[in-house]
């Protein structure tokens, strides 16, 4: 299995789907020549030309609008949209639109379209190039939302995605684009759209977590059971639409412990809907507080360096989360 | 008749039975449209919005494609423009009173909400010009396709153009803009149609925009624009065949302008009076499509008054099938609220 | 005190504060010669004329925006958008804009705008026009967000909302616009944004709810009250962001049971948040698993009327969730 | 020179001092621009995008207006704008830095988001068009003033009009056609400035849309609209003093499309190699505003060489001042972080 970096790896699945399928086609901002601002499709121009890798006018609600009347027409739009600050414009689309289409018809037109998004922060993005935006998406009945972590679960998730029948939102960790690598299998497989991955066994405590923050609870948790002998279970939970909540409370159950990680501001971000099913569903196994280390309850991550820095999780706030915890 | 017919005037080649088949459209959609105000004002049903007074646009405009094939992403006033598809007054029906099988959506959306995968019809939302960029994209898939030899450009059995129809206060949203702008930079077989009927609810067309005329926009896209008189049948199907074989040849997109009144309040939920005056409509009634079409047909001897009251009579008799089957069908069982939230995996899709 | 219903004590508030304050004027769709498609501005446009009460074009985010400017500008403008579900056009002026100006600007450019929406279901309104979204909003630090259940806080909440120099979201449950009555202080008064009510004192069980549904659990705490002798403890949250949380712990700290209720759909909505401060900082007081009740996680409310009710929350529905819990 | 100067070209009235200022204003912004490149190179600064090449149309268009207190919501690439305000090359190097005390946000913002109250400066994001129909908004707001008597139509020390700014591409976005559908309805006292510079990052004008001029636009609106040399300082002068006037005078909005060069890649992160020749390039920098304006008023006499080393020589030392300063200014506190993000009840607002 090569090791790849997880921008290599998204790139790899949309070349695989491309050559695949004559149905799949890219939009959006500088998607062609320019291969993306982040480099997700580079080569692909070259490749495939500009009919399969078509470059949007600057305008997000008719990137997804097109996808969608291309994905009732049957083909398989990928929609990039350059960073996720920029999925707002495109909010009425996604929401009253893709994600209710297969619903209002009963079922006669089913949107298949993929929409990806780098997210997060950490990049020195300031307000508008740092935002986590998957809390809004997951709310919503219809949609699919994915958050990989690996590369091998970047491609795989991504190749299901294209191949689902309905509209899959990939938020992608960006500042783990070219950091995070890890093997990716050689061939063709692609990892299913509904399970979460326990990244890590433990007893101790469970420790959820989704795109770059499951490393940064990885080496916390290394740390903690270095330096504590504190076991953590670390869950990826990869599709944070629709909720896998097997995996989220049959680990708790063996834990009895709960910290969610997410780097989205803490009010009513994804980790409110883990601790509600594990307060209601886990509660005769609750050992402590279930606990949320999330970003700050600001308007958005601010750039300057240490103001980033006060804003963001890394790992030493996590390991310190997990120890307060154990010790309850 | 003219001998020979102006390329530009298709619909002087239209035989006695497509007009009569027009007229015959105009009037079912008229008594369907009708039947419904009674049966709100009986208290049968909750809400209804109607398409009195645009059905020559919307019949010129369904005449004029190939139907049940080309897509068409149609507004809430479209009533005549489906019927034309082949909706029938029964599926109408039973929307209106929400009952279970409903075509659309299984009664999940309120009436006027259409959809019907057989013919092309796609869903849209109540949310306005959302289905414009839609279309945009509809029509990008087409163009998609003959690029990448997936369909022949002769293939007649495959969609050949995307319409969508849309209010003149409605272009007034980015949704418009952004998916005009697509057409335009893509040469998309895409047809707007702009039922402009100078109010949006209660908004006046001059509080709405500043231009004279919506076709106006057309050059801020690169697409072809036309203003039709939206009260006269012929017309409008002339403007829709050119803007159809535009679309056909891969000429790109057109935009029709249809001027035409709306006949009743904005929807069952308002009361127009606050804001229009009962003159003002009462020669908006003088445009009534209808009234003036048959004068046409009468008129070149086309259809005979005999064959008027048969079409009235007929339709008549559809309205009541229908209504009396939808008032008596049973609704949808509650348990289908969790039906269709997500495709199956596998399931295929996209025609 | 004379009653009033919802929808009047809205308006009333409009008037005063449009007398007071020359600052104030009103835009959206039909506000002007129509008074509003729910008549909320019935009167104004005859009193204040077509410059304060300013039909808008059709087009959501230019009327958030135009607010924006305005409200930089001095302007106190108040925003109709005609039902919650289409809100969503605007959600990029909201989210990234009026929500992130005063931050972003370090406190030199605020915002004071109120947009005013009717939210919710049960009126036959269908996919669209039956939406509750303030979850979303309530995600997004430098909102405010209000929901008044009665007409006295309807009232108060609205000269509050158009007094603050933030931007301020009001939902307003339309079901409820001429159903909810009830008394209205006579003369100037406001309500502050902030603070949960009491609705109901009880010691049994604690129940949390806003909107429409406030009235429901009331209902259905008197019906438990008088057939099984529970008492429940029902709060009104009216402002859900700023979050109060201190009102919602001391009620979970008398009765160490909690029942969420609101009719959005169940995963991520509002009660996801309550339940999870609840879970952390009320742990200790725990007696049973948190309970939310709330709308079926589906795309939208369908408008076929069995298919409604089978999506709404109703006294029935609460009752029993109530009777279940208690017996916990 | 004219004698006799036209009504239409205002420029020719400009005094020496005036014209020597506008060369200052666009040297300064290209010197400063320039510092900003180096300290990326040298690993300094993380991040920077550039005015380059566009100095021409925002020095023209700031000196044409009531510098400090119309209101300007600016984008990205408006350095020279804002230093015209009133922002100095010392705030920017605050911001290229993210210091403690940075004038427009505190070091939250990434650089070239400016905003200070104190100029009529307002505080935009990095989401493109937002900030047109925010600013049809400002511009409302004046006319509502004047209507309802808050302020006097004379009232020198208010802002009596509204300019935006924003680049080509951004004219797809649904923001921008609602900004200006408002802006027309309204007659509103905005200037739109569209700085076409024929790409959007990688995607030039023909993707982004089928017209060959973004001025075109104006005719969907009911707004004045006019194409203009932007890499002519006076040229654009004299199209925003028209604009000004009309705005003034109450007769409505302008939309102004300025052509013009971006000289540099799109940003600090970009590599334009893939995507535009060099040749391509090299032809543009022959469009140099600041060169030819220099050429302008050596030819003409107003400014001298030796006025034109010192303007050198001074720009020099403010940026070396201004880097030296930021590079050496502490960071903003992290506890910072929790600040403004309400204002506090009570707070006073609106200018
Ligand atoms: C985004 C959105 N905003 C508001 C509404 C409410 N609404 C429904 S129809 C309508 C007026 C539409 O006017 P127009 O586009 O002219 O079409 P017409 O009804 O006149 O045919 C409004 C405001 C809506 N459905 N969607
Ligand atoms: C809504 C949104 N989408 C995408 C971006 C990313 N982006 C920043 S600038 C830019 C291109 C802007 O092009 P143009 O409007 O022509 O202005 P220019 O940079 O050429 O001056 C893009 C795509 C953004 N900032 N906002
Ligand atoms: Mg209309
Ligand atoms: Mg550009």
């Amino acid at each position: 299995m090569p090791e790849m970096t997880l921008i290599d790896a998204l790139r790899e699945g949309m070349d695989e789907e491309l050559a695949r399928d004559p149905r799949v086609f890219i939009t959006g901002e500088d998607v062609g020549k320019r291969g993306g601002v982040f480099r997700a499709t580079m080569g692909l121009f070259e490749k495939y030309g500009e009919g399969r890798l078509v470059d949007s006018p600057l305008a997000e609600l008719s990137i997804v609008a097109i996808g969608i009347g291309a994905a009732l027409a049957g083909l398989r739009p990928i929609c990039e949209i350059q960073f996720a600050d920029f999925i707002h414009p495109a909010f009425n689309q996604i929401v009253n639109e893709a994600a209710k289409f297969y619903y209002r018809s009963a079922g006669q037109w089913n949107v298949p379209m993929v929409i990806r998004a780098p997210y997060g922060g950490g990049i020195g993005g300031g307000l508008y190039h740092s935002q986590s935006v998957e809390a809004f998406f997951c709310h919503v009945p219809g949609l699919k939302v994915v958050i990989p972590s690996t590369p091998a679960d970047a491609k795989g998730l991504l190749k299901s995605a294209v191949r689902d029948p309905n509209p899959v939102l990939i938020f992608e960790p960006k500042k783990g684009y070219r950091s995070i690598k890890g093997d990716v299998p050689t061939g063709e497989y692609t990892t299913p759209i509904g399970p979460a991955r326990i990244a890590r066994e433990g007893s101790d405590l469970s420790v959820y977590a989704y795109g770059m923050m499951v490393h940064y609870c990885e080496k916390a948790a290394e740390q903690v059971a270095r330096e504590d002998g504190i076991q953590c279970e670390v869950i990826d939970l990869r599709t944070l639409l629709p909720v896998d909540k097997e995996t989220i409370l049959q680990s708790f159950k063996k834990t009895g412990k709960a910290l969610i990680v997410y780097e989205d501001n803490l009010t009513l971000g994804y980790g409110s809907e883990v601790s509600a099913i594990l307060s209601d569903e886990g509660f005769n196994y609750m050992d402590a507080p279930i606990k949320r280390l999330a970003g700050a309850d600001v308007p958005a991550v601010p750039f300057s360096h240490p103001l980033q820095e006060a804003f963001m999780i890394n790992p030493e706030k996590i390991a310190h989360a997990i120890r307060e915890l154990a010790a309850y | 008749m003219n001998a020979t017919p102006a390329l530009d005037t298709p619909s002087q080649l239209l035989s006695p039975e497509a007009l009569k088949e027009m007229y015959w459209l105009m009037l079912l959609a008229r008594r369907t449209d009708e039947r419904a105000w009674v049966l709100h004002r009986q208290g049968k049903i909750a809400f209804h919005i109607s398409g009195m007074g645009h059905e020559a646009v919307q019949v010129g405009a369904a005449c004029a494609i190939h139907r049940g094939v080309d897509y068409v992403h149609p507004y809430y006033r479209d009533l005549a423009l489906v019927l034309a598809l082949g909706v029938t007054p029964r599926d109408f029906m039973f929307s209106l009173f929400g009952k279970r099988g409903e075509l659309s959506s299984g009664a999940r959306q309120m009436p006027s909400h259409w959809s019907a995968r057989k013919y092309n019809l796609v869903s849209s939302s109540s949310v306005v010009a959302t289905q414009v960029p839609q279309a945009a994209g509809l029509a990008f898939a087409i163009k998609y396709k003959r690029d990448h030899g997936l369909i022949q450009a002769d293939d007649f059995s495959q969609p050949r153009c995307a319409i969508t129809c849309l209010g003149e206060g409605s272009t007034s949203q980015g949704e418009w803009h952004e998916g005009m702008n697509w057409a335009g930079v893509h040469d998309l077989p895409l047809i707007c149609i702009v039922q402009n009927n100078n109010y949006a609810i209660s908004v006046p067309f001059e509080k709405q925009m500043n231009i004279r005329s919506v076709a106006d926009r057309a050059n801020a896209y690169g697409v072809h624009g036309i203003t039709v008189n939206g009260s006269d049948v012929l017309a409008m199907y002339d403007a829709m065949k050119a803007a159809v074989h535009r679309a056909y040849r891969g000429e790109g997109a057109t935009l029709i302008e249809a001027k035409c009144h709306r006949l009743t309040p904005h929807s069952s939920d308002d009361d127009d009076r606050t804001y229009r005056s009962r003159e003002e409509l009462e020669e908006a009634k003088r445009f009534d499509p209808i009234m003036s079409f048959a004068q046409v047909l009468l008129g070149r001897g086309v259809m005979s008054t005999a064959e008027q009251q048969e079409f009235e009579a007929k339709a008549m008799e559809i309205v009541n099938t229908a209504h009396r089957e939808a008032e008596s069908a049973p609704y949808p069982d509650e348990h289908t609220i969790y039906d269709h939230i997500y495709a199956p995996i596998n399931h295929e899709s996209g025609r």
